[in-house]
């Protein structure tokens, strides 16, 4: 067990405009866990997929057992022992369990046997190991988000790999299976494995990890020993500043309610009987797990999942909403998670995606009207202060931050009453995200209701004005906005009297 | 920076350009060897034969940036001709009346296709293969395959056969069609929302727009398009017969492709698919003026379509990599 | 159960089919013209299964009635050249190869389209085929007729072959991880990549396979008569995406298997005798098969929406 | 930027589809070139049914021939695929061409007439040749034998072979293919006339390919055991349906005959698979066909006539129909001695 396992050496990597990596350095041991921490877009999915070859990068060098291993391909990683659990699953939907890890674990050769007896056992006691109770036969496509991450970790797992690495893997997990998970990590650690270890959740950090090496900004703000660290410095250093400083102050401007839900629910949407006021000029910080049910509470008002029961009530008047149009039409707005895929399209100019949500209003006889567009754009990039070369630019010109500035352009355009927000801040970085956090209070204080759903625990605590907290499918909890993150935290997993 | 110029618009710029170059080189050269290529006459009859598919690949332009794919055309175009016989021979209704008939026959295939595709969300591959077989099935089983429907009025005939204003007859119908889908396709939030779906489809359904009515709505187009050709097509030749519009689903799809229309939808234009169909139709009377045999015209086809896929990738080959360099030198103002 | 849903309602619609002709039409089943019937489909068969695997990858090919056509011509001509029959096959088959690499390169050397380019390929080579040869038969030497074997084995030497084939290749499907590899890529090509499994070289790969198979379909086709008709191949394409996709395979690709394809082919070929021997006029053909294509996606379409709803 | 290069290629296009070019000379040439006294090199158009079809490559191996010895120009060319309305196009462009002759075998009688009267009107010359257009669309129709010949000679032939009340069916080029259409109705006319016993069961199309040909009689075989024979009247469907009869082992007890040429029939014809192919000389067809045209355009032949000479024969006339002759029954004895 001596000496680095892994060595990386001021690796650097650019998407287009956007710098995710700036010279970054890390070193991994054998027989370690090593945390690696930083706010969303700091740069660590880029790093991991630098590491497992899945990216390769413009600068810097890659040692392995202190041998350079120059341009890594996702097979060649795979060779040199590098497992990877990503954030979202990457499986494939139309085959087995079984044939998932089988073709994860089996070396790309193309004219081998496959013997499915020993793959389905190995899937199975893969599985056992991590106790998940998934049959090894199920197709991936039926599984739940979850059990596709336990999935991935049997796969890590079977490849025996020398380092591991978990990007979030318990984001998704129930309690049991978290410490499951932690079981197999530290058996793993044991067995001389390297693991770099990401999470959001310092506790986690803490019990788990042996250094830390704290990312922002592409940049690497330097590596400790987890036991000389304590929450409030790894905060410090993890967002560079007191948080109560990065957050703009909120004055609680309560007006009266704008909208309000009683027992809504939308069965196979996975939202079980929620009810929720938001008043004006307020902003509803929504905190809890992923697959707690918060996108899926929005997408239920916004009408993509249509509600089947309960009630929904805008400025009093109860309103029933079956589709998007009639969301749009009634002036609640959805500023959505995934903003690569529903939030912008890439391909098209920001302008055009700004009207995109208003072409009845802005369009009289569906007549595209060029000019007033541009200039609708212009202000727009204006006052979000977007940085983008123009109204004619694609979406996929600009960086994350940008990108979702025009996402929320959109919506705004729409001139709405409700204004829900989905992970407002996901993969932005640190400069954008207090913009877009000055933005979001400047809304809420122009008298919009604000519904905020957000995994970025300081960012909820910062900017809510009250703090619902979702599990399994249902508010469990509202809090005043002035929380500490232990009571949400434990009011997310669960746990009940935890801090409170 | 020098990402100055958003690349999707760049290569549709090129690829049109390129193509444009291609049409009048075709231009000179068949009217430098063929003989009587470049004259009024010939003009006229090249506008006339591109009529029908020049229609149908209107319509398709903008299924197609959807991302969809409609090879039932054809079929329709024949079942549509055959209705439309019928209609008039048969039900002895007048003329106007069978081809606004035929138009409601045309709309309600369509209809067909879209209810299939939207509804039971089907692949419109597979969707308009069924199609594409019934279709034609039923036109062959209405005429038994034998029966023709032929004789009509001249005041019909002219429609196909004469000159208008020294155009062909059928031209300002055609020209109509452009414009109409020019207009539809690139200065309406139809248009608009249809390069969106092409992109993206959830986004667009994101964005609280009726995807569905969208999509339908283009197939339904098609349709009613195919049934317009198939009147013209009869008007030009005098006869409905079962096999009427063979194979013009390929031509059709062909000409948008040729036309810059990305199969995977979401780039392309309606000025493109109007150079491909020009492209092909010249080239299809000149070889026939060059005295070649009309073979010539398929393969040179064939070879045309390839290079201009291969045109439009290559660009986006060498403009990616050259932004993966320029990414490394421009970050700082960024930043 | 449920997971081949699919392939059983096609082999259920087919079981039907085949009792109604025994009730109405016991004479479908006498021997002889059942062998030549099974003859001629083992030949669409063949080309079937390569299109299963492309569609499976999530691509498609267009051009296999042209390359069918070339193919034959070729293999005719080498023949006539008194090549060994041997020879001749393995040369027929190469001929399929190259042109399938064509293709391949194309779609995954240039990452074109695939339905494009093979629409290109298609008009390309069929034209220039009848150009070159004008549509003039091929006569072939007396040797070549059934391999050189008697009409009956050399008729049960196509069914029996071309079964083979389908068993070899499914089991392949399932027991060689390239056809793991197939599944894969055309499930989601990106992960795919990112497990190490090389996508663009596995859709080359299916392409000259694909085309090797035409080459050997062709072979099975021309042994059946003296004669090569350059025509022969028209509108093959359509015949057997038709019936890879009523067999249950997905043209998004990544699902399906190889006896669903089966089922599906025997279907679709079993139609227009069927019509002959229930006395039911041929201009009812057409309208029927697109009936059953319908039938069939619709059927799937249904369900898939089910279990959409259900969550 | 992006609307108006729009706008340019629209405008480039329509102005490149109605053509800038020059005023049209075409049907002026045509006007001139056929009012010229003879000994002036004239362009012949032939037009086949279907490019890629061998029954019309012998006739164009004729129609050189007349071409050669003529001094004239030749053009051969017709549609490639199964669209319609393609020979309207191709006549079409041979109108603003400015050839002098067309002769045309037409796919649809009404279809192409509309396209051989405006060749008229041009001045252009039409005769037709294999399959007739409408009468007022061409001066001359070059009758390789009439439908009803045609139709009669296959029935009479059919009637011989077997008994007089046996079954029989047809396997046709296509469902839609006029002239297939319209020889049906004479054998039907002759079959009702002069032998009404005997049935006809079924008439399957083929598509114009073999192996349609042989898989549609190979069902048929089995539909109808006691089938005498099978009538295949288009080129491909006489091996198609021969292969089959040949497969099923019924060689001798069910009958093949057909239209067909010689060459692709003759192993059947040794083989006693197929009893008579009947066709006339594709080569002489081309021959007279491309005779009269030129004829025609010098004004050498002349409505009226009653007769016309090609080369070191002559033909009979009666109307506007230049007749070839009876059609030719080739069997065993005398098909090895025709090479098309």
């Amino acid at each position: 067990m001596s000496g680095e396992l892994l060595q990386l050496t001021s690796v650097a990597k650019s998407f287009g405009a956007v710098r995710a990596l700036k010279g970054v350095s890390f070193d991994l041991k054998a027989g370690e866990v090593h945390a690696l921490l930083g706010e969303n877009g700091a740069g660590k999915s880029t790093l991991i997929k630098v590491i497992t070859g899945a990216h390769q990068p413009d600068g810097g060098s890659i040692q392995i057992d202190g041998k350079d291993v120059g341009r890594l391909s996702p097979a060649s990683a795979r060779k040199l022992g590098i497992a990877c659990i990503y954030q979202q699953p990457a499986l494939f939907p139309d085959l087995s369990v079984t044939e998932n890890i089988g073709l994860r674990l089996a070396q790309a050769k193309a004219f081998s046997r496959v013997n499915w007896s020993s793959r389905r056992q190995q899937a199975q006691q893969l599985l056992q190991r991590i106790g998940a109770e998934i049959s090894p036969d199920a197709e991936v496509r039926s599984l739940s988000m979850p059990e596709q991450q336990l999935v991935e970790i049997a796969c890590a797992l079977g490849a025996g790999a020398r380092i591991v690495i978990m990007d979030e893997p318990t984001a998704s997990l129930t309690q049991k299976e978290t410490h499951l998970l932690f079981a197999v990590v530290r058996e793993l650690r044991k067995n001389g494995v390297g693991i770099i270890y990401i999470s959001h959740r310092l506790e986690e950090i803490f019990q788990l990890a042996d250094r830390v090496t704290v990312l922002r900004d592409g940049e690497s703000i330097g590596t400790n020993r987890v036991d000389e660290m304590n929450e409030a410095s790894l905060i410090k250093l993890m967002v560079g500043r007191d948080i109560s400083a990065i957050y703009p102050p909120a004055e609680n401007a309560a007006g009266e309610v704008v909208f309000s839900l009683k027992n809504f629910s939308c069965t196979h949407g996975g939202v079980r009987n929620v009810s929720l006021e938001i008043r004006a000029g307020e902003i509803l910080g929504l905190a809890g797990l992923v697959g707690a049910g918060r996108t899926e509470l929005a997408r239920t008002i916004f009408g993509i999942t249509p509600a089947d029961s309960g009630e929904m009530f805008l400025n009093g008047e109860q309103i029933e909403i079956n589709s998007p149009q009639d969301a749009v039409t009634r002036g609640i707005a959805y500023v959505p998670e995934d903003r690569r895929r529903h939030g912008v399209i890439l391909e098209m100019p920001i302008a055009q995606n700004m009207t995109m949500a208003i072409h009845k209003r802005f369009f009289p006889g569906t007549w595209l009207r060029f000019g007033a567009e541009k200039q609708l754009a212009l202000d727009y990039i204006r006052d979000l202060s977007i940085k983008a070369y123009g109204p004619e630019a694609p979406g996929n010109a600009l960086s994350g931050g940008n990108q979702q500035k025009v996402s929320l352009a959109r919506w705004l355009a729409t001139k709405p009453k409700v204004l829900i927000l989905d992970e407002p801040t996901q993969g932005v970085d640190v400069g954008a995200k207090s913009e877009i956090h000055k933005i979001i209070r400047s809304l809420a204080k122009s008298g919009l209701a604000v519904l905020m759903i957000s995994s970025d625990l300081p960012e909820v605590l910062g900017m809510s004005d009250r703090i619902g907290v979702m599990r399994a499918g249902t508010i469990t909890s509202t809090l005043p906005g002035k929380s500490d993150a232990p009571t949400v935290m434990a009011a997310a997993l669960g746990q009940k009297g935890a801090g409170a | 920076m020098n990402a100055k110029q958003p690349t999707w618009k760049q290569n549709l710029f090129r690829h049109e350009a390129i193509l444009l170059v291609v049409l009048i080189a075709e231009w000179i050269f068949f009217d430098a060897i063929g003989r009587n290529f470049g004259t009024y006459d010939n003009s006229c009859d090249i506008l006339r034969h591109s009529c029908e598919i020049g229609l149908l690949a209107l319509a398709m332009t903008p299924i197609i940036l959807t991302g969809g794919i409609d090879l039932s055309v054809g079929s329709l175009l024949g079942l549509c001709a055959i209705l439309f016989g019928k209609f008039w021979r048969d039900a002895h209704l007048p003329i106007p009346v069978a081809a606004l008939c035929t138009l409601g026959v045309g709309a309600l295939a369509g209809g067909l296709n879209a209810a299939l595709i939207t509804r039971l969300r089907l692949p419109p591959l597979i969707v308009t293969l069924g199609t594409f077989s019934l279709f034609r099935g039923l036109a062959e089983a209405i005429t038994q395959g034998v029966d023709t429907f032929t004789n009509f009025p001249n005041s019909f005939l002219f429609l196909g056969q004469e000159r208008w204003l020294g155009i062909p007859a059928q031209a300002p119908i055609f020209i109509g069609a452009v414009i109409f889908f020019w207009l539809l396709v690139h200065q309406t939030t139809y248009g608009r929302t249809f390069r969106a779906l092409g992109f993206a489809p959830e986004g667009v359904r994101f964005a609280g727009i009726p995807v569905e009515r969208r999509i339908a709505m283009t197939y339904v187009l098609a349709g009613i398009i195919s049934a317009i050709a198939a009147i013209i097509y009869t008007a030009r030749l005098g006869q409905a017969k079962a096999d009427a519009g063979n194979g013009y689903e390929l031509y059709a799809i062909t000409a948008v492709v040729l036309g810059g229309t990305s199969i995977f939808g979401g780039t392309g234009s309606v000025h493109g698919t109007l150079l491909g169909v020009a492209a092909i139709a010249v080239l299809q009377s000149g070889i026939v003026h060059a005295l070649q045999p009309s073979e010539m015209a398929g393969m040179l086809t064939g070879a045309l379509l390839i290079l201009a896929l291969t045109s439009s990738v290559l660009p986006k080959m060498i403009s990616g990599l050259r932004a993966r360099k320029s990414a490394l030198k421009l970050s700082k103002p960024i930043a | 159960m449920k997971k081949y849903f699919r392939e059983l309602s096609v082999a259920g619609a087919l079981g039907i089919l085949l009792i109604v002709l025994a009730i109405l039409a016991p004479s479908f089943y006498s021997p002889q013209p059942l062998l030549s019937l099974a003859a001629r489909a083992s030949v669409s068969l063949v080309v079937a299964l390569g299109m299963a695997l492309v569609i499976i990858a999530r691509e498609i090919d267009i051009s296999v009635g042209s390359m069918f056509a070339v193919c034959s011509v070729c293999a005719g001509l080498f023949a006539a050249m008194h090549w060994p029959l041997a020879l001749v096959i393995v040369a027929s088959i190469l001929v399929g190869a190259v042109f399938g690499a064509f293709n391949g390169a194309l779609v995954a050397g240039l990452g074109l389209p695939s339905i494009v380019v093979t629409l290109a390929t298609m008009v390309t080579w069929q034209e220039g085929l009848r150009w070159l040869r004008q549509g003039e038969f091929v006569n072939l030497p007396d040797g070549m007729q059934w391999f050189g074997l008697s009409q009956r084995l050399g008729q049960w030497t196509l069914v029996i072959g071309s079964i083979a084939l389908l068993i070899l290749l499914a089991l392949a499907m399932k027991h060689l991880s390239i056809g793991r590899f197939i599944y894969a890529v055309g499930s989601d090509a990106e992960v795919a990549r990112l497990s190490g499994i090389p996508p663009k070289f596995t859709t080359f790969l299916i392409f000259v396979f694909m085309g090797a198979l035409v080459g050997l379909a062709a072979i099975m086709n021309i042994v059946q008569s003296p004669q090569v008709d350059p025509q022969s191949g028209n509108g093959l394409e359509l015949k057997v995406i038709a019936a890879v996709v009523v067999g249950g395979v997905s043209i998004s690709g990544g699902r399906g298997n190889l006896w669903g394809v089966f089922a599906g082919l025997l279907l679709l070929a079993c139609i227009s005798p069927a019509l002959t021997h229930l006395h039911i006029e041929a201009y009812w053909e057409k309208a029927i098969q697109g009936v059953i294509i319908l039938l069939a996606v619709v059927a799937e379409g249904l369900r898939s929406r089910k279990a959409l709803d259900h969550g | 930027m992006k609307r108006f290069l729009s706008y340019f290629c629209s405008l480039a296009v329509a102005a490149s589809m109605i053509g800038c070019g020059k005023n049209s000379e075409a049907p002026a040439a045509g006007g001139n070139q056929t009012s010229n006294p003879a000994g002036k090199k004239l362009t012949v158009a032939l037009l086949p049914k279907s490019k890629g079809n061998a029954y019309f490559i012998s006739c164009q191996k004729g129609a050189q021939k007349a071409a050669g010895e003529l001094g004239d120009e030749l053009i051969f060319d017709g549609p490639t695929g199964t669209d319609p309305a393609k020979q309207n196009e191709i006549v079409e462009n041979w109108i603003t061409l400015g050839v002098d002759v067309i002769a045309a075998a037409c796919e649809n009688k009404e279809g192409i007439s509309t396209a051989l009267r405006k060749a008229q009107s041009k001045g252009i010359k039409v005769i037709t040749y294999d399959a007739d257009a409408l009468p007022d669309a061409r001066s001359f129709f070059v009758n390789q034998a009439t439908p009803q010949g045609i139709g009669y000679t296959l029935m009479d032939q059919a009637a011989q072979l077997c008994s007089s009340n046996a079954e029989f069916a047809i396997i046709t080029a296509s469902l839609t293919a006029a002239n297939q259409q319209e020889w049906q109705k004479f054998i039907e006319e002759d079959r009702a006339k002069n032998y009404p016993n005997m049935k006809l069961v079924a008439v399957k199309p083929c598509d114009d390919l073999k192996d349609k040909a042989q898989s549609e009689t190979t069902a048929l075989l089995s539909t109808y055991p006691n089938l005498k024979l099978v009538m295949a009247i288009c080129s491909p469907g006489v091996p198609g349906a021969a292969e089959a009869v040949k497969q099923a082992g019924k060689t001798g007890q069910v009958k093949v005959i057909g239209l067909g040429l010689p060459n692709e029939n003759k192993i059947y014809v040794h083989g006693g698979v197929t009893q008579a192919v009947v066709l006339w000389n594709t080569m002489d067809l081309g021959y007279l066909t491309v005779q009269a045209a030129d004829a025609l355009a010098r004004g050498t032949l002349k409505p009226g006539d009653t007769s016309f000479k090609a080369g070191s024969q002559t033909y009979e006339i009666q109307g506007d129909n230049i007749m070839l002759g009876k059609p030719f029954v080739f069997t065993k004895d005398n098909i090895d001695q025709f090479d098309f």
